[in-house]
Formats: C-alpha cells, structure tokens, sequence
C-alpha cells in the first residue's frame, strides 16, 4: 500500500509537497478539482495560466504545473486582465482566496466582472483570512470570533454570488470542497465560459476559522458542508446569503450570454480604421484647462 | 432502480468494479477525510505516525472498495489513490 | 529676425493654445525651424485666463520661456493689460479690437522711442463671425500677425492649418487665415494701428 | 485591424506627453493599461488613439494599481507595456513597482511630474518625486530613471526606457516633469530602420532545463512568456533560481543582492550625460527635466558675464552617476543644484562631493520653475566663495 | 433687478463664487439641492461635514459653508468611515464624482455599504471625468465618444443602484438635476435615514460630455432628464441600467432596514466586559505560524 | 462600556507589537483602523481587544488605504488615531500618506519592517523601508520616524511618537522590524500620571477669526475637529491661510517650505539618540532597531579586544541627526553603519562625514539580523586603515 | 383640475403668488437653464454680457411670475433667485 | 548564575513559544530580572519546525540571540539534532523522551569534561495525556527544568501559568508543572538521566 507517484503529480509541483497547507485545511481539495477539471477538459495546458493574490489559497499558483503567476495581495485580477488582453489566446485563471479577491482586491472584482474580460475567478471562501492567522474578513459571518473580533463579529458579510453578478458577471457558481464532482463540472463550465465567471468554494480553515469559533475541526465542517447544503441551481443571487445556522446555498446561480470584452472590442474598432492614419490635432491641444 | 431494460450480460451485470488504495503516508496529515467519507469503509485510522508525527490511515477491507475515488477526491494533500482492478472474470 | 517670442493671451475657449500650436507648427515642420511652444491656464475647466509663449529661433531653444516678448497677441483686456507693459520696445501688439481698450501711454506709437511698441487692433471676432464662426477668432489674429511680421511663412501657417483640423473644419479656418492676413497686408500701411 | 504605422516617421510639432507615446509605440509597446490624472493623461489619450491602429491593446483600469498591475501581467505575456501618472498616482504604484522589480519584469513607468505633496498643484510644475522614484516601494532595490528635457526627449528617452527595461529586466522610470510634457516642440522621428530595439533576451532550451531566475554573467535571466510551454512560477517572495519561495536569509542575499548588483555593475552603459563647458569650469551647474534648460540660461548669463561655469545635465538619474560626480568634485569648486523640490538630487551630489566641492542648492517646491537670474545668484555666489 | 446677497449665500463660502464649474455644469444645481435639503432638515449644520475625493464634483466640499474635507482621489469613503466612527454625532455626508466613488473608489463603496456605516453617498454621474478633461469611467455609457475612447466605449457601465444595493445600502434612490424637487426630498431621506444610503444624480457634462458626443449643450441634456425619464419607485435595481435611447429610470428603489454598523456593534460589545480586565496571553503567543 | 484600564500600569512580558499597542493607549489613541499584514498584525489584533474596553474604536478595513485614510479621517474628529503595517501595506499607504503632511494631520503609523522587496520574507526581519520612510509620498515634505529597539521602546516610543505628532500636527512613523515586533521582553509600563502626554494645541477663539492654515511661531497652526463649529475646509491641494485652494507658486512656496521648517527648526526637540563610549571612540558604531543591539555586542567584543569603539543609536531617524554626525565626523576615524538593508542610513551618514570620516556600511538584505562578527570584522578594517 | 371642494375664501382664492426676480449677474454662466425653463416665460437671453462675457438673462414680464422658484432651484450658479412680493390685497 | 540562555525546540502546535514565553515571563514578571524571548518558525501555518531562545539575566539584555545555549529543550529529534551540538559545555539538555533518541557522542555525560553536557529525557507527552491532555506537555517539561536548574523560581512559574493562560486551563496546566516538577527533583539523583 504505497507507491511512489500520486495520479495527479504530473500536473503538480509535486517537488514541493507536501504543501505548507494545515491539517484538514480544503485549499488542497480545491487544487485537486481544479487540476481535474482541466485535464478533463483537455484545453492546452500550455496555455492555461493561474494567477493569485497573496493568502494560504494564493498559494495554488505555485503547487500546479502550469504558468503561475503569484502576484501581490489584492492584485490577481488586474495582473490576470493584461495577461489576457496582451495575448488572448491564453486560458486565464485567477485561483484565491475570500480576503484577497473581495476585500483588498474588491474593486478589481468588480470591475472585471463589468468589463466582462473572459477570466475564470476562483475564490476559496474559507470565512477568514488564513495566512495571517485568523483576522476577519468580508466573509466572516456575523458573531464570528477572530483576531480581530474578539467579542464577535459585526460587521455583515458580503452575499459575493450578489456582488459579481450586480456587476456583471456570467456566470456563478458556489460549491463546498465536500462536493467535488459538481465542484469539478462548475470549473469547467466556468473555464470554457466565454467572459467573466466566478466559482465561490466554501472551504474549511480549521486553524483560523474553525477553532477559534469551536466549530470543531475540519472533519466537522465537512460534515457540515454534506449535511447542511442545499442546491438551488437558478437562485436569485440576493437569495443566497450565508447565515449562521442555515441552510448553504449552493448551485449554478448565473448563466448567461453578455459579449465579452474582447467581442466588445472588435466590434466597436471593426467601424474604424478606413481612412489611412492622418495626423490631427487631437482635441487634447484644446483640452487646455484640465486639472487635477 | 433503473427502469430501463436490463440486458442481460451475464458476466459482468454482476461485478461490481473493485479497487486498490495506495497511500503517500509522508504526504498525509491525518485529517480523516478519506476514512469518514468512504461509503465502504475500507479505511480506518491507524496507530501509525509518519516522520511528520500524523496518524495515518489504513486500509482494513480493501476488499470492499468499488474504487469509486471519493477518497482520492476528498483527500487535501494528493496522499491516497484508488487504481482499479482488473476485473475478475 | 533670427528669433522671436510671441506671447498669445485671453480666455480659455478662445483657441489661443491652437494659435500658438499652429504657429508653433508652421515654423517648427513647414519651415523647418525650431520651435517651441509652452502654455498656462486656470484651475477652472473653462474661461479663465490663458496664454501660450511660443519661440522660433534658429537654433536649439533651451529657456523655453519669453523673456522679452517681440509679439503679444491679446484677446482680453485682462491679458493686455497684464502682458503688454512686458512687451519689448518697437515689439508688436495686437488686439481683439471689441475686446480689448488699449491705454494712452507707452502703447501708443510716438514715433520710434526707447519705450514704444506698434499696435494694431482687429476686431477678429466680428470678422470671424462674418465667416462663419466666432472660433476662428484666433485663426483671423493669426493671418493678421503674418501679414504684419515676417515669423512664419504664409504657406507654411496654410500647411500647419491643414495638416491640424479636422477635415471639416479646414476650409473655414484658411478663410479666417486669409481674412486676417489680407487685413493686415493692409494696415501695415492703413489705419487699423492704433 | 493594422492601420496606422507605428512609426510616425517625419517632423512633428508635438507635446512632450504625445512624443512620449509615439516613442513607446516606437520602441514596440504594444499595451498601456493607464488611469487619467493632468499632467500626465495625454500620453493615455494619445495611446486609447494610437494603438488600435497598429494592432495593441489600450485599457483604462479602475485605478492606477490595477494599471501597474495590468502592465507588469501583459510583460509576462511576452508585450512590451506601459503606464503613465503623476504624484498621486505614481505613490498608488509603488508596491506593484516592487513586485516589477522582484520579479524582473520589463516595463515601462512614466511619471509627469507636477508640484506637491499630496493633490497639490495638479496643473503646475515639480520635481519632488525624485527620490520617491528611488526609494518609494519598500524593501531595497536598484532602479533606473531618466529624466527628460524636452519633447525630442520624451520620444528619444521612452525608447531608451524600453531598451534599458528589456536589456536589464526591471521597470524603468521616466521622471518627466508637467512642463516637459506639455511643451509643444519640433520633434524629429527617424526612419524605422534607424531606431535601435533591444529586446529580452529569451530563453529559448528545452523546458526541463529552464531556470527562471538563473543569471547569465550581465547578472539577467533569460526570460520566457506566459503560455509558452516553460510553466513558470513567477513570485513576489523572496525566491531560488526555480523560481520558487524561501525563507532562507541567504537566498534573499543572494536574490536582492543581483537585483541591484545588475544594475550597479551595468552603470556605464545605463548612465547618459550631457556636459557643456567642462574644460574650464570652476562651478558646475547640475541639473535634469525642465530645470536643465533653465539652468542653461543661467549659464548663458554667466559666462556673458565672465564665469568660468559648466552644465551637467542628468539623463540619467538613477542609477546616479556617482562617478563622474567624484571626478568633477575633485577639481571644480562648487556644484550648483537647481531643483523643483526642497533639495532632493542636491543631497546624492552633496553626498558625492564629499566635501571636496561645495554643493549650492536652489530650490523651489514647484508650481513655476526658476527664474534663470536666481540660479545666477547662486553662481554669483559660489564664485566669491 | 440686481441685489448682493443670494439667499442660500450663508450656506456657502460665497467668497468663493463664482464657482470653477463650467457654463450649464449641473454640479451647481446639485450642490444647492444638498444645501436646501440640509436647511429645510434643520439639523445642527455644525455638526454635518461634507467629505469628498477628486473631481469637478468633487469641490462641492469647498463651495458649503460646512465642515468640508476635499481628501484624495477615491477615499472620500473611507475618511469618512474615520470621521463618523471617531464621533458618531456627526452626520457624515460624502459628495463626490461617479469616476471617484465607482472607478478608483469603488472598494470603499461596496465595503462602506456592506458595513451599513451611517453615511449618505451622493455621487454625481455625469457619465464622464469631468476635470481630467473628459476619460472615459465606469458610467461611460457604451459606444460613448471621450478623450480614452476615441473609438467609442465598448466596457459597458455599472449600475450603480444594482452594485450598492447588491453590497447591502439600505437606502438607493436615482434623480437627475432637472428633478430638483424630488432629488431634494431623496437627500433629506437619504441623510436622515439610519445606515448607508446612497444618491445617484445625473448631471450635464458639457465640457468632458457632451460636447464629444455630439449631444448638444447643458441644456439639451436637461431637456432629455425632463423628457426621457420615468419614475419608478421600488423598481428592482437590476433593471435600472442607463442605456442610450432608453429611458432614464429614476426613483427611490431601496429603503429598508437593516442595523447599522453602530447599532450591531454596540449590540454584539454589550454581551462582554462584565469581568474586570486581566490580562491574558491572547492567543497570538501562540499563533506562532503566521506568515505574509 | 469602559471596562479596562487604558494604562496598565505595572511590569509586564510582552512582545513589541503588543507594547506598541499598549503605548498608543496610554498615549491617549482612541481610534485604530487597520489591515493585517505579519509582522504587524498582533498590534491590531491588541488593539481590536483593548479598544472597546475603554471606549475607543477598532476596525478592520478592507485595505491599507481606506485604513490610513480611517486614521486621517479620525483624526480630524479629533481623536488620537494611529494604524500599523509591514512594507506592502506601507508602500499603499503613501499616496494617503502625503495628504496627511499637507493637511497636518497628526496620526501614528507603525510600519514593523519585514525583508523585501515585494512580498519579500513576511515572517523575517528586514530593514529596507528606512528610506521609503523619509522618501515614499510624491512631492516634498519633512517627516519624523522613530526607531524603537526594544519592546520597551515600542511601549515608549509609540507615546513618544503621539506626543510629537500631536505637538508639530503631522502623521509620525515608527520604524520598527520584525525582530522587535516580535520580541518578547520585559516592558514596564508606569502610572498613568507620570506619562506626558502632548495634546494637540486647540483654537478656541470666535470663528470668524480663525484661520486653519495661520501658524503660531513654532509654525504649526492651532487645530479644530470636524462638528467644532469652525465650517473648516481641508484639501490636499495647495492651499492659503484661510485653507483655500491656490494656484500660485507663492501658495506653494509658503505652504510646502513651513511643513518642512516645522519639522528642522525643531529637529533639536524630535532628535533622540543614545551614546555609549563616545569619550574615547575613534571608530563609531552607527545603528537602529534591532541593529542596534547586534552592534551594541559588536562592540563588547571589540572592546574586549581593546578597540576604541563608539555605538550611536538612531532613536529619531528624520529628521537626521545631522548636527552629531557632523560633530562626530570631525573627531573619529570611521563611522560603521550595520543595517538590514542594502545601504540607506549609511549615505545619510555618508553625506553628512562629508569625506571627513570614512563610512563603512555593513549590510545584509534581511532575513537574519548580523553576526556581531561581521561587524566586528569592519571594526578591525576600519581600524587598521 | 384639482376635484377637490373649494372652500371660498374669497379675498385669497383669486390671487396668486408672485414674485419677484434677482439676478447676480456677475455669477452668472449664460446656461440658459432659468430661460428655458421658467414655466410663465418671464425671462429671456438677453444681449448684456457679464464682465466675463457671459451672456446674462433678463426679465422680459415679471408680472407673469408666480414665485415657483424653478429658476432659482435650476440655476447652477446661485445666480437667480426669486423673493415673493407682497400679496396685493 | 546570573545569566541563562534557553533554547525550546519542536514543531509548531507542540507550545514551544507558548513555553518559552512563560519561562520568561516568570523571570521579568515575578523574579524581576531582565528577559527575552525571539522565536523562530517556518513558513506553513502548521507543523514547521520553530524554537523559541530565552535569555535570562540581571543586567539589560542587548543581544537577543543565543550564543552558546545552557540549556536546550528539545521537543522534536529535528530539533535535537540541529541544536543540541551547540550546547555549551557542561549545559543541560532536556529531551522529550518519546520523541527523541539522542546519539551517543558528547551528550553523554561521561564524567565532568570539556566537551559534555547533562543529559534528561522526560516522556513529558505521555506525562501529559495521562494528566488529560497532550498539550501540556510543554508545561512538563518546564516544570522538569525547574527542578534541574536554578533558572526561574517556581513560585514565579506558577505565577507565570496563572496570569497567562485563560481560566479553564489554569489547574491542568498548574498540575503539568508540579508532574514535571517532581519528576525533575527526582531525577537530579535518579535515573532519568540518560
Ligand atoms: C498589501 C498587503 N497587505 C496585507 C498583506 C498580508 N496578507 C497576506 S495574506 C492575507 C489575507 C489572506 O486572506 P485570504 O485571501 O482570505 O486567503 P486565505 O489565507 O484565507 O486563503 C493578508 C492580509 C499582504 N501580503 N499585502
Ligand atoms: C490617485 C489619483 N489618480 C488620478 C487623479 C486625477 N483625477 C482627478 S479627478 C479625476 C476623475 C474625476 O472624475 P469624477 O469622479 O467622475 O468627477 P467629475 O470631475 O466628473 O465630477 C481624476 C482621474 C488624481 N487626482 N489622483
Ligand atoms: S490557515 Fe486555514 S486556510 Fe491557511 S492553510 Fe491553515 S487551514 Fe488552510
Ligand atoms: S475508492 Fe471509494 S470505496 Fe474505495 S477506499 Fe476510496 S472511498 Fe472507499
Ligand atoms: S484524506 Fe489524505 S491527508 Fe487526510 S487522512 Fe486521508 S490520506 Fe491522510
Ligand atoms: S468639466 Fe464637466 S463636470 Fe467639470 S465643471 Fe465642466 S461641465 Fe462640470
Ligand atoms: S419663479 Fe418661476 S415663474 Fe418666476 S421667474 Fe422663476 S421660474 Fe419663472
Ligand atoms: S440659470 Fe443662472 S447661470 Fe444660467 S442663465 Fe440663468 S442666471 Fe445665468
Ligand atoms: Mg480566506
Ligand atoms: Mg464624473
């Protein structure tokens, strides 16, 4: 009962496992989806690129064989859009976590998801910032102990399948790393997605979430995550909120067809470009009284 | 529960598939999630301890196994696999 | 002359950075000399005070700014009366003629003094208005200035008007050009100086 | 979708920041990812235009982070990139900036100075951002920086900006300043053929021997693009030649050293000069930007009045020119630094006169540059000294 | 038909006036609109301070007579967030440009909202940045004509309403400057109403605008608020998108209630501080393992 | 809601985060805003238990520029505000940073240096941000950062720094590291009343005379808070008296040279430092921060081989110390400047020996702190030459 | 159109407000804005210039103004404003 | 002696800081002496080797770092094996029994000479689970040095644990002390010397 290569380890950094990731930590459940949905899919994986942030679930980008970029916290997205728009033949992934996608990194969200630059964004959810050790973050549910809110958190989480989709995205989903097969299926209807898709994986952080809130440890909340789900495929964004003591949500929430940036781009541009380039004065010369 | 017609291929309608566990026991961290979650329980925590100091898991009934991989799919750290047996005939 | 400051001053809106831009332009590529052109406006988006300071020379211009201006071009009173004391004596002034009230003193030409300038008044915006369009103000100013003191060749402000407008607007503003420059063909002996 | 040349070659009349933009697309940038802020936009509005045409990509971001952000990620996708700010801008950029430089990343950062701190002058002139282009992301690192005294330059220098970029492997800056990039010149663009190119040096092996950050003996790794087939990891951390994270002091010796040295060692070929009135000088003026064409006046005025004055004018800024300033220290009397700031270059020459010349500042925080006859007083001065 | 003092000259540093805004700029409009709600609210005007970030809209913060904090680029938000947490007695009112509060600004907007901090976010959309010169933004409506899309814009815009709803405002209303009445009204509900609200008010840029676009002058534009609107209280914020040659949809489309960010913090605080203090080794002695 | 002591007057074993945290409170900090980042997150995670105990606020905000501007923001409510961070953090908090200096804002910001660039080493100690700390914000400006070496020193140091800030109205860094942050010692904490507290000074007088911008002969002008009354108008641009924004070179001359004369003209008041064997030194030892210490066994071992070794510790680091330095350089051999970075204090130092004395750096990039034999090894060379 | 019952209080019942207008012609931007939309016409553009040379409205018929301050609420410029006149009994 | 270095050594979550912290907070909280503790681990968030250094003495610590270690605690054979050579001679290392299998070589105690130091194994893990829980093991072994080594008081210790750890942990922890107490003052004559 042991040999020396693990099925997968073509596919991983496998020089440098085992990962620095905890005892029961899910990041690694979620690596493994993501690494399975791709070989699935059969895209090139030489073309295939994971970007992250800074964070425990940041760290994917170093443990999959593919061109990973780990970048600074907060900054995956914006980094991940001039990868794509500099060459679009790439398959571009963003792969981190709850505090670095949603709280430093918000804004970028947001605005990809508006642009809808056809990007994979996968946000381990895990209700805390890990790395640091156990800091609130935008996810942290309400009463939540942290390092930070030692008498309880209060300050509302964010609903993030609401948020992106607000914004524009076309497609998200949320799974737990309990459900690996859907979870398997969601990335890759997101990946092959044309334009912005978001998966959301519900994860367990035994060691800055769980412990602190004796919540048990990571078995308990996968447990948790068998027994206390309920998929909704087609729920209204703002219905899925995660409570305390509720049911989880999770399904395919949104699926639709918006143009993409870059088919944006290419249409807005075909209507230019008749006339040979004549230098003009641009209106800039005039534009003399402009501040700030 | 199907309720299509079954055809009946005798030799293998009644197999059901069957698989080997092998474990990367200096991978393993011991989180119990391929042991909890394996619908046959072939698997069991051990009294063993990798260099690491974490239990590991063992396999007590590999027999029951249908490698169906939740194991597999479920463990955190690329530490267990299922490969398939060849069927028996 | 083998250099020349030329001061351009009023409001914002009234296109004096495009006149110091197209003169700029007519010396620097059509008449393959140097120039430079620098330019300061207001904190507000529209309507306060600006000027652009142009300066064709021969050589390499380094101190990009006037020191002693030849020309002043201004379409306000606020900008006549802040710039044309600084203008360099026999230097050239030229006013938007409805827009600007020149003072008595040293503007007025005495006959050639230590302390004289020349001046000459346009009323550019009527003119343009005439045209077409009071926008091309600043293109009438320009044609008068040409006419009046050898900076820039004629055809080369013709081929910096065209190469710089859109399309549409090229026709009108060589119009303006001519208008202004055929005005002040005239008064370099006429009566348009003050 | 190809329309327009890249190279506008001819005679134009153009501003600094529009020069700027035509050198980028010149020296082969084919990404700028900006956000808007005066003095420094018309470079992005000149690139929203230019580059469709000639088949690049132009983005305006959400903030001046995700532009660096969006810069540093098209490098890895093996473009040429660009960005353009000021102040305001430029202090939003620096943890991304440090990433750039960790990670080697070739690219392109302009930076139009105008008068602060903070929202200051955004219309007016400074050059108070000097020393934040040297020190302004934590952690230690060597940059390059060139300042620009005209529009001929805002073209020239972007071009040498992108060379330097992709011959060393960092994120040049270009420390231009509001008048220098609003000034309307004669800009001369050469033939195509004329314009020198460097490019990265790729790595081009067989996959399994491909070490990303292995120097070569100019202390610079060969790089590779994304989706290329190398399968990189590409990190912020402190890393070993894989590439790959440690927490070992000596990695970070050996890392954060070559990240300075290639730039140290390299000075010769990074530094540019401009020199008048050397052979006899007793003072010499040093100055860059739009402060190098004022103090050039100073001098006009002072050798007409018989001063044995030089000019030194600072292409490069960083790496400083340590050297040639020893040299000079040795045998002139006084160095005269006219700034628009409290005295920022003034401290490195001060630094490297070493008290054998003395060093003069003139100094205005900016908003107008200096009057020429101030910077004689100053020569004045040093002359009775 | 001349006299020296305007009514609402004590409301305004007057000496200021004649403000930098452009011929037929509606930021004026809006501007007195916040005046006049504040007056009629009777208030303590010393105690009500005006934050804002950069932009033409932006200066509003200089014209009142108020406490007024003209901060940086974007972070109106969160200085505010500072000032009302540091005294909770202020009413905290933030002013400022749609390029400001959604494009550089856009994080704090859906964290300040997702907190339900009590602060009132105006923000003036005029489709454009006004004081660079006219780039285009996140409002830019797609195919529109400015100085960064020379080609027509191809990102389509946000949804205001939609995005701050979706992040948790309690409070989202829509008005225009022609609507100066009612846009009066939704400021006085928006500042007196307990959590986060926010007013999105339309506003002619004619200078940055307009102008490129082709669409006539200020008051072309305000014969199209007047005309091409419809007012649709309670519209569900999804579907109030700006598009071009559709109807404006104007409204109050939020208003409900939620605790604030004081209310669930004094409520969550409450619970503890029945011991006295002792002091304890909290459990970052032990959190030894904590990195990035 | 008051439950806890804000002073916990007694002896303590405590780390330096913790201390610092301590400190902000006795110095009267009432307002934390904050992002976590190793090593700096147990300050706030102090200061998120403590805060509610006497009535003060905490929060987390989503990142380190809505937190600096939290702080600002808290500030000008007239709460003594103060948050902390590692470099990455800092480099965001610039651009917010410098409107602090303009507005006048007195704030504490901790930066607990880790190795950099970038990402760098975050558990590991480093001392690269030394310059980023006088240099970081666009624009001119004069600042005051402080050094503690111990965890007693992030204790008395932190009070030190609200004193000053509150006394001369501008943002005061303290420069610690991770060594210090994280190093757990004795600290004692005295009774409240023996702690000297600085408020900042208040303008009381009608309003119609107050001028926000008007200073008093030390050059700080006399503050309000936000719903005083006093209809007061802060920007970021250049302003006059009144606080209203200007355009004129003038303005900015006035305005940006006061915020720098505030701080020199009284750099005899901000200027800390400690000196051992000074008396007879002809070699000095010239160090920060945990540096500091590893010098001070440098130089045991050193005069226990009978080296006459001076050991100057930076407590202020800027304004610097320049008068000493140059007193000093006129009377020793050599100054030798240990520091975790690749060189930054040391030109300083460098500068300011003006050729008089040499100046050996002795630098790692960080990730350790020094062997005492290393520096030791540079005693012997400086000794010898 | 109002179909509520009018109470007959006769010496108020018949009159309307009106008003009076101001103009600070100085602050005055020329947008046209109280022109436009002034719902009795009581203004025009008129062909004055300001000292900045903005063209300024007039008041072409004050009796016509009934006080509603649209003007007044429309003006970006806090240039016009309206102050009710006295009711004429 | 007045001054003791300490090194603890294991892997995170074996309370090695938390130890460390504790044996310094006796000194400079309730013996009044001066201490220091600098702590050491790797990057992962669980189970990377760390060791805490502690520095006990009259005068003001300047330098946090150990130079020769009197006395190593060594929770781990890692940290056994990397830290025990630079024990000062004639120092003290205690090892955790069940976890460590120390070499022959210098670490035994083969008579007073200049290259030994004193050896204890404490099976302090199993100590603790049979006081209920594996955790305390850490407080085992500073009740066993406490015994062995006149570095803290253990009144002071006691103190320590009390003030710092949170209420319902207090008795076990307090009872792991006494254990490894105990233990300790039998073994400075008994076997549990190796
Ligand atoms: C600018 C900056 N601020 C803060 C940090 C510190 N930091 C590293 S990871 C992290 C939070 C990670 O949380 P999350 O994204 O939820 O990832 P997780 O570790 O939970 O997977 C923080 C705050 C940093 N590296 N850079
Ligand atoms: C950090 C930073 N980036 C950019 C700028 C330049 N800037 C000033 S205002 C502005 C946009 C303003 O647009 P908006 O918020 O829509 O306000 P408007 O002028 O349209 O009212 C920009 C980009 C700046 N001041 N600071
Ligand atoms: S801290 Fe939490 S998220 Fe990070 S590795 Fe450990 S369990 Fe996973
Ligand atoms: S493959 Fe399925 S049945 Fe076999 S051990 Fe794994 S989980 Fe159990
Ligand atoms: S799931 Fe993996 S890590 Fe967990 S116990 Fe099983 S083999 Fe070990
Ligand atoms: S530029 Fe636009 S927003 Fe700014 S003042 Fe002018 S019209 Fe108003
Ligand atoms: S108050 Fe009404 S009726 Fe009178 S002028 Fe103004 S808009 Fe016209
Ligand atoms: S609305 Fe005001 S600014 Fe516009 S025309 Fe009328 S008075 Fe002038
Ligand atoms: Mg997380
Ligand atoms: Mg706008």
């Amino acid at each position: 009962m042991s040999e020396e290569r693990h099925p997968l380890d073509h596919l991983l950094r496998a020089d440098r496992l085992p990962h620095i990731w905890c005892p029961g930590c899910g990041i690694g459940i979620a690596m493994r989806c993501l690494v399975l949905a791709l070989e699935e899919l059969r895209i090139p994986l030489d073309r295939t690129v994971v970007v992250s942030g800074i964070g425990c679930s940041a760290r994917v980008a170093g443990y999959v064989r593919l061109d990973g970029f780990h970048t600074t916290h907060g900054r995956a997205i914006p980094f991940a859009t001039g990868l794509k728009l500099a060459n679009p033949d790439l398959t571009v992934i963003v792969f981190s976590g709850d505090g670095d996608l949603a709280a430093i990194g918000g804004n970028h969200l947001i605005h990809a998801a508006r642009r809808n630059v056809d990007l994979t964004v996968i946000c381990v959810n895990n209700f805390i910032y890990g790395m640091t050790g156990g800091q609130s973050g935008p996810t942290t549910p309400l009463a939540a102990r942290s390092t930070t809110t030692p008498y309880g958190n209060f300050e509302p989480p964010f609903n993030l399948p609401a948020l992106v989709a607000a914004s524009g995205a076309v497609y998200v989903a949320r799974w737990t790393v309990f459900h690996v097969r859907r979870l398997i299926t969601a990335l890759q209807e997101a990946i092959t997605k044309r334009g912005f898709s978001f998966v959301e994986i519900l994860s367990p952080c035994p060691t800055g979430y769980l412990r602190r809130n004796k919540l048990g440890d990571a078995l308990d909340m996968m447990r948790v995550f068998k027994t206390q789900s309920e998929i909704r495929h087609g729920a209204p964004p703002a219905e899925v909120g995660i409570e305390l003591g509720k049911k989880l949500i999770l399904g395919k929430f949104v699926d639709l067809e918006r143009p993409t940036y870059h088919e944006r781009m290419r249409k807005q541009l075909a209507a230019f470009f008749i006339e040979p380039y004549v230098e003009k004065v641009s209106e800039e010369v005039e534009a003399e009284e402009v501040e700030s | 529960m199907s309720v299509e017609p079954t055809v009946h291929t005798p030799s293998r309608a009644v197999r059901r598939p069957r698989g080997r566990v092998f474990l990367l026991t200096e991978r393993c961290k011991g989180c119990r999630f391929c042991v909890e979650f394996c619908p046959r329980h072939v698997l069991a925590m051990s009294d063993r301890f990798n260099s690491k100091g974490y239990h590991v898991p063992a396999v007590i009934a590999e027999e029951l196994c249908t490698d169906c991989k939740m194991c597999e799919l479920l463990c955190p750290e690329f530490a267990i696999y299922v490969v398939r047996l060849e069927e028996e005939r | 002359m083998s250099r020349w400051e030329v001061k351009i001053a009023g409001f914002g809106g009234q296109g004096i950075i495009l006149a110091g831009y197209l003169l700029g332009k007519a010396a620097a590529v059509y008449d393959r000399r140097h120039a430079t052109m620098v330019q300061s406006y207001g904190p507000e988006a529209r309507g306060s005070a600006c000027n652009s300071q142009v300066i064709i020379a021969d050589e390499p211009i380094y101190y990009p700014y006037l020191t002693e201006p030849d020309v002043l071009i201004a379409m306000s009173q606020e900008a006549y009366a802040r710039f044309a004391p600084e203008v360099k004596p026999g230097g050239l002034v030229l006013i938007e003629r409805d827009l600007v009230a020149p003072d008595a003193g040293r503007l007025r030409d005495e006959g050639p003094g230590e302390d004289t300038v020349r001046l000459y008044a346009l009323p550019a915006t009527k003119i343009a208005e005439e045209l077409g369009h009071r926008i091309v103000a600043n293109i009438v100013m320009l044609g008068f200035l040409c006419a009046l003191a050898p900076i820039v060749s004629p055809s080369g402000m013709r081929e910096a008007v065209r190469s710089s407008l859109p399309k549409s607007a090229i026709e009108l503003n060589l119009m303006a050009f001519e208008a202004g420059y055929e005005r002040g063909r005239l008064s370099r002996s006429a009566d348009d100086r003050v | 979708m190809k329309r327009g040349p890249a190279v506008l070659t001819g005679v134009h009349f153009i501003n600094g920041d529009v020069a700027c933009a035509e050198g980028a697309l010149a020296a082969g940038c084919r990404f700028f990812a900006g956000y808007p802020i005066t003095p420094a936009t018309e470079i992005a509005e000149r690139m929203a235009e230019r580059l469709p045409e000639v088949g690049g990509t132009f983005i305006q971001m959400e903030d001046e982070i995700a532009s660096i952000s969006a810069v540093l990620g098209a490098s890895w996708a093996g473009v040429k990139a660009m960005t353009a700010t000021s102040g305001p801008g430029f202090s939003l950029m620096m943890e991304n900036l440090g990433f750039g430089y960790m990670t080697e990343t070739p690219c392109v950062i302009v930076n139009v100075q105008r008068g602060g701190p903070s929202t200051g002058l955004p219309t007016l002139v400074g050059q108070g951002d000097m020393m934040q282009a040297r020190w302004g992301s934590h952690g230690d690192y060597e940059t390059i920086a060139l300042a620009p005294s005209s529009a001929q330059e805002m073209f020239d220098l972007t071009i040498a900006a992108f060379n330097l970029s992709e011959k060393y492997r960092l994120p040049v800056l270009i420390m231009s300043d509001a008048v220098i990039g609003h000034i309307t010149e004669r800009v001369i663009i050469p033939p195509e053929e004329e314009i020198p190119i460097v490019n990265r040096k790729r790595f081009t092996g067989p996959r399994e021997t491909y070490l990303p950050y292995l120097p070569e003996d100019d202390l610079v790794p060969p790089m590779v693009a994304a989706g290329e087939g190398y399968r990189v990891y590409i990190t912020g951390l402190t890393h070993d030649e894989r590439g790959y994270p440690s927490t070992s002091p000596d990695a970070q010796e050996r890392l954060v050293r070559r990240l300075a040295e290639k730039v140290r060692r390299n000075a010769r070929d990074i530094i540019r000069l401009e020199e008048r009135g050397m052979e006899d000088a007793d003072v010499v003026l040093v100055a860059y930007g739009i402060s190098a064409r004022v103090a050039y006046r100073a001098m006009e005025l002072a050798r007409a009045a018989g001063r044995r004055v030089g000019w030194l004018r600072l292409i490069t800024v960083w790496p400083f020119p340590e050297e040639r300033l020893r040299e000079l220290a040795a045998r002139v009397r006084a160095f005269i630094v006219p700034e628009l700031n409290l005295g920022q270059i003034a401290r490195e020459v001060e630094r490297c006169a070493a008290g054998r010349a003395l060093t003069i500042p003139v100094l205005r925080p900016g908003g107008a540059v200096h009057d020429p006859r101030e910077i004689l007083a100053a020569i004045e001065e040093a002359s009775h000294v």
